[in-house]
C-alpha cells in the first residue's frame, strides 16, 4: 500500500501493466508524463523535486540528471531483481554500475515515411534535411532538441558535440534551410500526423513507427545511410523521492521478464532484461522497424557536451525554434 | 397673422401602425409656409410619429407627405429639405460646436471653409459665437438647445420640425428660449412645425395648432380659438384650467339652452346644434371668466360658499361650493380691482357668469 | 421599416453576424457529431453510437476523467466563491468607501489578472510558488485560480452596483436602520444578480483554464483541462469528444441559468 | 435636481467608507500574494544568471536582457548587434495577434451593432447565441478548429465535394491558421463591449446625421465609430493582450514552428532551453509592452468619458 | 393659518463647506411645529444641502441643528426622528410596497405583524391598500411618490422632508399631488420641509418661505409677503414675473420717492430707508399691478405705444414701448373684463399703475 508518483514519457505504459502492478502491491500510482527529455528536465528543475519518485530519462539524460545531482544512489542490494539486467545494459557508460537507474527500453530514431505517397529512396536523412520539393511542407519534426541536434550531425558527418566554429555555423546554417521545408514541430502527434496523412515525412521512434504502421501499412520506418540515433530509456530514483521505498518495488517489478516484456509488446520497444523472449511477441523480432538494412548507417548514442558547447548548441536551436 | 403663401406640408389622410397598434388614424393637415405650427397634445398621442414621418425616420403606412408639391413619403430621410432639432438636441458630442452646425453644409457638398463660414454665421445668430470651439458636453442645457437649432437651420431648409425643444429647460430658460424661437422663425421665414405637451407654451408662440389625441386630431385653429372655442370635452379639458360641470338641458328656446346643475342651480347658454332637450351634456366655463360677488348681481348668479382663497402669485383661485350643487373654482387677479373682491373662507358668496362664459360639449 | 430607409439598418451585417456564427459552432458541430461516430478513428464515420459516452465512464481513461473532473469541479466551486465574496468585499469598499488614496490602486490590483498576459501569470506563479517553498497541488490550484478569478468575479458586480444609487441606503437609514443593516437587507439584495453573475463567470473561467493551472498543478493531479490536453495532444479521440460534447451542454445550461439570472430582477 | 452626492455610484459615495480597508483587505492579501508578488518575483528573476540546464544563480546579472535585445553571435563573443531573433518574435506576436484582432473586429462589429439593433427583448438571446462557445474551453474550441481545418479534415471535404475548389486548402500549421484560432478563442471579448457600448449608443443621433443629409457609410463613419470607440478600442485590446501572450493556438495550429511570444516563455520554463532569467526577461519586457498599451488606452477612454 | 407651539427644527449659524467651497454660509432659521415650510431656490442654492444636514447624511461644517431642543448634529441618521421622501423616492427595488412602508417600524424594532399592520393603515391613508403586495417598478410615478410618503409617515416621524417629491410627475399629477400633499400635512400635523425650485408650487403649498440663493438665506416669510415684498432683487426677480427698472431718485418727500424712468417719465413710490436722493436703485412692479388705458386716467400715467399682445390662455400679456423709455408688460385678465381694455399694436396707449404697486428694491 502507499503511494508512487511516476514521471513516464506519453503513452509509454500499458495501462494493464500499472493495474497489475497496483492490484500485486497496493501501491497507488499516478503518473505525470512529458514528451521530451529536455522538458522532463526542466520541469523537475522547476518545482518537480520532490513530487516524483521516479522518472524515465534516456541514455544522456541520465548522465546529464546525476551530474545535477538530480538521482538518488540505489544502494547494493536494494533492488531485489537487479540481477536480471541484461549484461550489456548492466554497466552502460551514462550510469557506471547502474547506481541509479534500471533499464526500461531500447530503441532508435530517425523518421518514417509514407510510401504511398513518396515513391523515392527513403534511407537518406536528406528527406528531413534537404527534401525533395515535393516533401516540402509534408514534413513533421521531433520537438526534442537532442535527438534532431544528433540527427542532423550525422546528416552533416560532423561530431555532436563539435566546437569547431565552421561546423557549427555550417550546422545553424543548414537547419534554417531545412526548416523551410518543415510543417512542424511535435513528439506526441508524431505518429497522428503521419496515420491521418497530414504529413508524409515524420521523425519517429522506432516503436511508435511501428504502431503507425499498423494503422497505416505504407508507412516504413527509415534507417538512414548517414545514420541514425539509438537510445535507451532508463527507470530511474529520484532525490528526495516521496515514496522511495515503493520506487524500489516498482523497478523491481520493472526488472521481471514478464513485465517489461508486456511494455515491449505494447510500446514495439526492445527490452534490457534476460529471459524476456517467452514473453515476447514474436512479431517484435521480425518487424522492420528492428532490423536495419545493410544500407543503413551507424546507430549513435546522443552525446552530452560541456557547457560551453551546449550553449552554443541551445542558441542554434533556439535560432531553429523562432 | 402672417400672410401664408402656398403650403408647406401636406399630410394626406396619414396612418401609421405599429403591428396591430395604430399610432396614427387617418390625418389630415395642411401646414402653410412660413407659419408658426404647433402639435400639442398629451404624451402618447402621435405627435413624434407625425414628426418622424415628416422627417422620413417613420414609413407612412398609408396615405401620403407632400412638400410643396412634391410626394416625399418614400424618400429617405437625408434626401428630405427638411431639418429637425430633436427632443434632447442630439448634438454629435465628439464634434465641437463648430463642426456640429456645419456638419449638414458639409454634407450637401460644400467645403469644409465654406460650411465653417456658414456655421459661423449661424453661430451669430442664436448667440454662441464665442463657444465655438467647445464640446458639446461643455454648454448648458439652455445653449445645447441653442446650438441644435443653428445645427438645424444652417442648411436652410424648407421645413423645420422641432420635437419639444423646450422640456428639458428649467422655467425662466424655457420662456427665454420661446421668445427667442418665435424671433429666429419670423426672422428667416422658415415653416416652424413645433410639438410641445405644454398648453401654455403652445398657445403663446403658435400661429395654429393642432391639438391631438389618442392618434386623432381634435381640433386646429388659432390659440385663441382652440382656448375658447374648444370644440370638444377633451380640449376643453386639456387647455387651461376649467369648471367642467355634468348637467341636463331642461329646455331651449331661441337658441338658448337652459341647463340644470344641480341643486336648484340653472344656467343659461348658447344652445348647440347636436343637444336636445333632456340630454345629459358637459359645460365648461374658464376660472377667469367668473366674478365674485357678496351681493347676487345677476338673474343666474349661483349661491355658495367659500372654501379656501389660494394664493398662486399673479393670481388667487377661490374654491367655491354651490349650496348642494356642484364646486367651482374662480380666478381673481392678484390686483386691488381683484383682491378687493375676495370673499373670506365660510362666508357666502355669489358666482357670476359673464355671457358666453359656458359653453357646452359634446362628447 | 425597410433596411434602405431606416437609418439604423445596415444591409449587410446580418450576413456578417450569420456568419460569425457559422465560424464560431462548425467546429463545436465537428465535435459533437464525430462524439457519436461509432469509429475508434475520427477520420471515418461508421454510424451513430453512444459507445464513447459510455466509454468516457467506464473505459480504460473514466478513472482519470473521473477524478479530473471531480478535482476541476470541485477547484471550480471552491475559486469561485471564495473569489466572488472576496470580489463582494471589494467592490463595496470600492463603490461605496469614498474617495481615497488606494482605491485606484486596489482597482488596478484586482483587474491586474487580467491585465497580465496568462502564461506571464502562470510562470510567475511557478516561480514564486518555487522560490517560497510551496509543494504543489490541489491547493496552490485552488489558490492561483482564487486569485484570477476575482477580477472576473469583481467586473459584473462593480458593473451592477453602479446602477445602485447609495440613497437606497441612505433612505434604510433614514428609516433608523444602522449600517450593517442597510447593507444586510438593502445593498446586498441588490447587488445579487450582479453577484450571481460574477460567480458564474468566475466558475466558468476557473474550469476552462489550462494554461496557469497547468504550471501550478503538481505531480499527478489533473483537471478536465490538462488532462484532456494530455489525451489530445496525441490527437482528438473519440472519447474525449464525447467528455467535450457533454461540456457543451453542460455549459449551454450553466449560460442557460446565468442568462435567467442576468435577466432575474429582483426589482420587478 | 439630484446633487452631485446623491447620484449613484459616484466616486464620493461613502457610506461604507469606515469599513472600507477591512473590506479591500482579503483582495489586497490573495492578489498581492498571488498575483503581485510573483510578478514581483518574476522582475527579480530577470536580473539573475541563468543556471546551466535551468534554474538561477542569485547573481546580479544583465545576461537575459542582453540575450533578448543584443545578437552576439552564434558563439556568443561577436560584437553586438541589434538581436532580430527575440524582436522578430515579438513582432510576429504583434502581428499575428494585430491580424486576429482586425479580423475579429471585422466580424465583430456588424455582428455587434445586428444584436445591438435587434428588439430589446431578443438581444439576449442573440448575445447567449455568441457567448456559447465561449463558455466551452478553449482547449476544445483550439482542437476542433484543429480538427477542422485539417487538409482532410470536413471544412476541405465540404468544399470538395460541392466543386468549389479541388485540392484541399491548405490552412492548418500556418499563420493564417493561428489568426484564424486567435480569432476564434476571443470573437466574443470583442463582440461584448462593442455591443455594449453600441446598445447605449442614443441612434437619434443616426438620425440626426440622416436629417443633415449624411448617407448611412458617412453616418456610420463620422458618427456612430467616433460614438463607440471607447468599446471598439476595450474589445480590441481585450483580444490584442490575450492573443499576444497565447500560446495554444500557435502550439496546435501554428505546428509549434514559429514561435509567438507565449511559447517563447515557456519554452523557457518547461522546454528544452530552461533559461529562466531569459523566460522572465521576456516576460517582463511583454508585461511593460501590454501595460503602455493599456496606458494608452486608459488615456483615450478617458478622454471620451471627458467629452460626453 | 395655523397655530403654531415649539420650534421643531433649530438651524443655528450652520455653515456647509465641501474643501474650499462653501454650500451654505452661516443658515439661521427656526421652523415652527406644524409648519409646511418650503426651501425654494435655483438649482445649486444649496436646498439639498440643507435638507440632508437636517437628516444627517451630511456632517454640520460649522454651528448646530437642534430638533425639538435637543441637539442633533451628532447624532447618526438611523437615530434622528426624522424621515425623508426622496427626490427620486429611492423606494427599494426588491422589496413589496408593504415591505418598504414597513421597514422603518421593523428597523425601530416593531414585530414584523406589527409593522405590517400600521404599514397597510398607511397604505390606506395615500389610498394605495389594492397595490399593497406589488413592486415599486409595478407603480405610476404618482403612485411611488404616494408609497415615499407613506414609507416616510408610517414611523410617525417628528420632522418630514421632502426634497423636490414632485419634480418628476407631469403638470396635471403635480397639480392632484400638491393638494394631497398639503391635505396630508394637515391631517398628521406633522412638520413638513420642503424643497422646490418652483415657485408657483411654493406660493400654493406653503405657510412659510424661505428663499436661497447661493447658499445664502435672501427672504423668509410668508407667500404672499415674499410675493408682495420682495426684499431684494434676486427676491423680486426670482419670484414670478417683474417689471425690473433702473430708475434714479429725483426727491424724496413725506416718505414717497419720486423716481426717474428715463425719457421724462415719472413714478412715485414708497422711500426705502437705505435709498438717498440721486440713488440709482432698482424698482419692481407686478405686470398684473399694471392697467392699460387708451387716455391717461391718472397724474403718472406712463405714455408709450403697445407693441404686441401675447395670448396666454387665462391671461393676455401686452408689451408697451413707453416713448424713449423702458418697456413695461402688462398682464390683463383673458375675460371681458379685461379683454376689453386691449388696445392693438402699434397704438398708443397709458400704462397706470396702483398705488402702491411699484417697489425700491437695494441691492
Ligand atoms: N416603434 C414603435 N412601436 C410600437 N409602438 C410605438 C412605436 N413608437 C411609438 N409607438 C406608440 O405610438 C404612440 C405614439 O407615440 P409618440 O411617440 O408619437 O407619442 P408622442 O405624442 O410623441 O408622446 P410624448 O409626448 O410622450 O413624446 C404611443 O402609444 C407609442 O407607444
Ligand atoms: N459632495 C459635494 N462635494 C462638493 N460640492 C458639493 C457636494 N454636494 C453638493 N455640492 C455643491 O453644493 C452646492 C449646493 O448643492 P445642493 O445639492 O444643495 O443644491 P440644490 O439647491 O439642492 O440644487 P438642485 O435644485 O439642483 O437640487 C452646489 O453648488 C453643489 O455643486
Ligand atoms: N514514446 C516514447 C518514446 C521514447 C523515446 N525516447
Ligand atoms: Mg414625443
Ligand atoms: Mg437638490
Amino acid at each position: 500500500d502507499g503511494e508512487l508518483v511516476v514521471y513516464h514519457w506519453f503513452e509509454y505504459m500499458p495501462a494493464e501493466l500499472l493495474e497489475k502492478f497496483e492490484t500485486e502491491t497496493g501501491i497507488n500510482v499516478t503518473m505525470d508524463t512529458y514528451d521530451s527529455n529536455e522538458a522532463m528536465l526542466a520541469s523537475l528543475k522547476a518545482g518537480g523535486m520532490g513530487t516524483y519518485d521516479v522518472a524515465v530519462p534516456g541514455d544522456y539524460m541520465v548522465k546529464i540528471m546525476a551530474g545535477e545531482g538530480l538521482l538518488d544512489t540505489i544502494a547494493d542490494g536494494e533492488l531485489a531483481n537487479k540481477g536480471n539486467i541484461a549484461p550489456e545494459w548492466a554497466d552502460p557508460s551514462f550510469d557506471p554500475g547502474r547506481a541509479h537507474s534500471i533499464p526500461y527500453q531500447w530503441g532508435s530514431t530517425a523518421f518514417a515515411v509514407d510510401t504511398a505517397t513518396y515513391t523515392g529512396d527513403i534511407n537518406t536523412t536528406d528527406l528531413l534535411f534537404n527534401p525533395p520539393a515535393e516533401l516540402s511542407g509534408k514534413i513533421n519534426m521531433l520537438d526534442s532538441q537532442g535527438e534532431v541536434m544528433a540527427l542532423a550531425s550525422l546528416h552533416m558527418g560532423i561530431p555532436q558535440c563539435s566546437s569547431d566554429r565552421d561546423q557549427l555555423q555550417a550546422l545553424n546554417d543548414m537547419l534554417q534551410a531545412a526548416k523551410t521545408h518543415w510543417a512542424s514541430f511535435n513528439s506526441d502527434t508524431s505518429r497522428e500526423v503521419l496515420v491521418s496523412g497530414d504529413v508524409t515525412v515524420g521523425m519517429i521512434y522506432d516503436g511508435f513507427a511501428a504502431k503507425a504502421r499498423a494503422e497505416r501499412d505504407t508507412i516504413k520506418y527509415a534507417f538512414p545511410m548517414q545514420g541514425y540515433v539509438v537510445w535507451m530509456d532508463n527507470v530511474v530514483l529520484l532525490k528526495d523521492a516521496p515514496n522511495r521505498a515503493n520506487a524500489l518495488i516498482f523497478m523491481d517489478f520493472l526488472l521481471q521478464p514478464e513485465n517489461i516484456a508486456a511494455v515491449s509488446n505494447y510500446a514495439r520497444y526492445g527490452l534490457g532484461v534476460t529471459r524476456a523472449t517467452e514473453f515476447l511477441d514474436p512479431e517484435l523480432a521480425t518487424a522492420p522497424e528492428a532490423n536495419p538494412p545493410a544500407t543503413a548507417g551507424k546507430g549513435a548514442f546522443i552525446e552530452v557536451c560541456d557547457q560551453e558547447t551546449q550553449a552554443v548548441y541551445d542558441q542554434i536551436w533556439t535560432n531553429l525554434k523562432n | 397673422m402672417l400672410d401664408y403663401g402656398e403650403i408647406a406640408v401636406d399630410v394626406r389622410s396619414a396612418v401609421k401602425r405599429y403591428g396591430d397598434f395604430t399610432a396614427l388614424q387617418k390625418i389630415s393637415l395642411s401646414i402653410q409656409d412660413n407659419e408658426f405650427f404647433t402639435l400639442l397634445g398629451p404624451s402618447g398621442c402621435g405627435k413624434t410619429t407625425l414628426l418622424r414621418m415628416i422627417a422620413g425616420f417613420e414609413d407612412v403606412t398609408e396615405g401620403g407627405i407632400m412638400l410643396f408639391g412634391d410626394k416625399i413619403e418614400t424618400l429617405p430621410p437625408h434626401k428630405r429639405p427638411v431639418n429637425t432639432v430633436f427632443q434632447n438636441y442630439a448634438l454629435f458630442p465628439h464634434m465641437s460646436v463648430l463642426d456640429n452646425v456645419g456638419f449638414g453644409l458639409e454634407m450637401l457638398g460644400k467645403s469644409v471653409p465654406e460650411a465653417r463660414k456658414r456655421a459661423a454665421e449661424m453661430l451669430e445668430l442664436v448667440q454662441l459665437s464665442q463657444f465655438a470651439q467647445r464640446k458639446p458636453a461643455q454648454l448648458s442645457g439652455g445653449q445645447q438647445q441653442r446650438v441644435a437649432l443653428a445645427r438645424a437651420l444652417a442648411p436652410s431648409p424648407k421645413v423645420l420640425l422641432l420635437d419639444e425643444p423646450l422640456s428639458a429647460l428649467d422655467m425662466k430658460l424655457r420662456k427665454a428660449m420661446q421668445i427667442e424661437l418665435k424671433h429666429i422663425q419670423r426672422e428667416t421665414g422658415i415653416t416652424f412645425i413645433f410639438v410641445t405637451h405644454d398648453q401654455e407654451e403652445a398657445l403663446t408662440m403658435s400661429d395654429r395648432i393642432a391639438v391631438m389625441s389618442a392618434g386623432e386630431l381634435q381640433q386646429l385653429g388659432a390659440p385663441r380659438e382652440i382656448y375658447e372655442h374648444p370644440r370638444n370635452m377633451f380640449v376643453a379639458d386639456f387647455i387651461g384650467d376649467t369648471n367642467l360641470l355634468e348637467v341636463s338641458v331642461d329646455k331651449i328656446v331661441d337658441g338658448r339652452a337652459y341647463c340644470q346643475l344641480g341643486g336648484n342651480h340653472t344656467l343659461t347658454c348658447n344652445a348647440v346644434d347636436d343637444v336636445g332637450v333632456g340630454a345629459k351634456v358637459h359645460l365648461s366655463v374658464r376660472p377667469e371668466r367668473l366674478v365674485l360677488s357678496e351681493q347676487a348681481t345677476q338673474a343666474e348668479s349661483l349661491k355658495g360658499t367659500v372654501v379656501e382663497n389660494i394664493f398662486i402669485g399673479t393670481d388667487i383661485t377661490t374654491i367655491v361650493n354651490l349650496d348642494d350643487g356642484p364646486q367651482f373654482t374662480v380666478r381673481t387677479s392678484n390686483s386691488d380691482r381683484g383682491t378687493k373682491r375676495l370673499i373670506e373662507p365660510g362666508s357666502p358668496a355669489f358666482v357670476n357668469m359673464e355671457t358666453g362664459a359656458a359653453r357646452l360639449l359634446v362628447d | 421599416m425597410s433596411a434602405t430607409t431606416d437609418v439604423k439598418t445596415y444591409t449587410g451585417f446580418r450576413f456578417m453576424t450569420i456568419l460569425c456564427l457559422v465560424i464560431l459552432y462548425a467546429p463545436l458541430a465537428v465535435v459533437t457529431v464525430y462524439s457519436f461516430n461509432a469509429s475508434s478513428s475520427i477520420t471515418v464515420w461508421e454510424g451513430m453510437s453512444l459507445r464513447w459516452y459510455i466509454d468516457v465512464f467506464v473505459g480504460p481513461e473514466s478513472a482519470k476523467f473521473k477524478q479530473a473532473a471531480f478535482n476541476s469541479f470541485s477547484i471550480a466551486i471552491i475559486a469561485a466563491s471564495l473569489a466572488t465574496a472576496i470580489a463582494t468585499a471589494a467592490a463595496t469598499a470600492i463603490m461605496r468607501g469614498g474617495s481615497y488614496k488606494l482605491r485606484a490602486p486596489s482597482i488596478g490590483l484586482i483587474t491586474l489578472p487580467i491585465m497580465v498576459p496568462e502564461i506571464v501569470l502562470a510562470v510567475s506563479t511557478l516561480i514564486f510558488f518555487n522560490s517560497i517553498g510551496f509543494t504543489r497541488g490541489y491547493l496552490t490550484i485552488l489558490a492561483a485560480h482564487t486569485a484570477f478569478c476575482i477580477p472576473f468575479a469583481y467586473l459584473p458586480i462593480q458593473a451592477r452596483m453602479q446602477g445602485i444609487e447609495d440613497t437606497y441606503e441612505h433612505a434604510a437609514m433614514d428609516l433608523y436602520a444602522t449600517k450593517a443593516k442597510a447593507f444586510r437587507r438593502i445593498l446586498l439584495p441588490l447587488m445579487m444578480p450582479g453577484i450571481i453573475s460574477g460567480f458564474l463567470l468566475a466558475f466558468i473561467v476557473s474550469l476552462d483554464d489550462f494554461i496557469i493551472t497547468n504550471f501550478v498543478k503538481g505531480a499527478g493531479i489533473e483537471t478536465l483541462p490538462t488532462a484532456i490536453f494530455g489525451s489530445v495532444k496525441q490527437g482528438l479521440k473519440p472519447n474525449i469528444m464525447a467528455i467535450s460534447t457533454m461540456l457543451l451542454g453542460l455549459s449551454i445550461v450553466m449560460v442557460t441559468i446565468s442568462h435567467f439570472v442576468s435577466k432575474w430582477d429582483n426589482t420587478k | 435636481m439630484a446633487g452631485g452626492a446623491e447620484s449613484g455610484g459616484s466616486v464620493a459615495a461613502n457610506t461604507y467608507a469606515k469599513a472600507r480597508h477591512w473590506l479591500l483587505m482579503p483582495s489586497w492579501f490573495v492578489l498581492g500574494f498571488f498575483v503581485f508578488a510573483p510578478v514581483c518575483v518574476m522582475l527579480v528573476y530577470s536580473f539573475l544568471t541563468k543556471e546551466f540546464r535551468g534554474g538561477v544563480i542569485w547573481e546580479f546579472s544583465l545576461a537575459a536582457y542582453d540575450q533578448f535585445f543584443f545578437d552576439r553571435g552564434l558563439f556568443g563573443d561577436a560584437e553586438p548587434t541589434l538581436q532580430w531573433t527575440y524582436i522578430s518574435v515579438f513582432w510576429r506576436s504583434i502581428w499575428q495577434a494585430g491580424l486576429a484582432t482586425i479580423l475579429s473586429l471585422l466580424i465583430g462589429f456588424p455582428t455587434a451593432y445586428f444584436i445591438a439593433t435587434r428588439p430589446e427583448g431578443s438581444r439576449a438571446f442573440w448575445v447567449f447565441l455568441v457567448t456559447i462557445p465561449y463558455w466551452v474551453n478553449l482547449l476544445i474550441r483550439t482542437v476542433s478548429m484543429k480538427f477542422l481545418l485539417r487538409d482532410e479534415g470536413p471544412l476541405n471535404e465540404l468544399l470538395i465535394s460541392t466543386g468549389l475548389i479541388s485540392d484541399p486548402l491548405h490552412i492548418i500549421n500556418t499563420n493564417l491558421a493561428v489568426q484564424l484560432g486567435l480569432f476564434y478563442s476571443y470573437l466574443p471579448f470583442m463582440v461584448l463591449p462593442i455591443y455594449a457600448s453600441i446598445e447605449r449608443y442614443n441612434f437619434t443621433m443616426s438620425e440626426a446625421a440622416a436629417d443633415l443629409y449624411a448617407t448611412k457609410l458617412t453616418t456610420l463613419r463620422r458618427i456612430i465609430l467616433p460614438a463607440v470607440k471607447p468599446g471598439v478600442i476595450a474589445g480590441c485590446i481585450l483580444v490584442f493582450v490575450p492573443s499576444l501572450g497565447a500560446f495554444l493556438a500557435p502550439d496546435l495550429l501554428g505546428g509549434a514552428k514559429n514561435f509567438m511570444i507565449g511559447s517563447l516563455i515557456e519554452e523557457q520554463f518547461k522546454g528544452n532551453a530552461g533559461n529562466w532569467p531569459f523566460g522572465a526577461a521576456a516576460s517582463m519586457v511583454l508585461l511593460t509592452m501590454v501595460m503602455v498599451i493599456l496606458l494608452i488606452f486608459a488615456r483615450q477612454q478617458r478622454r471620451a468619458e471627458a467629452q460626453s
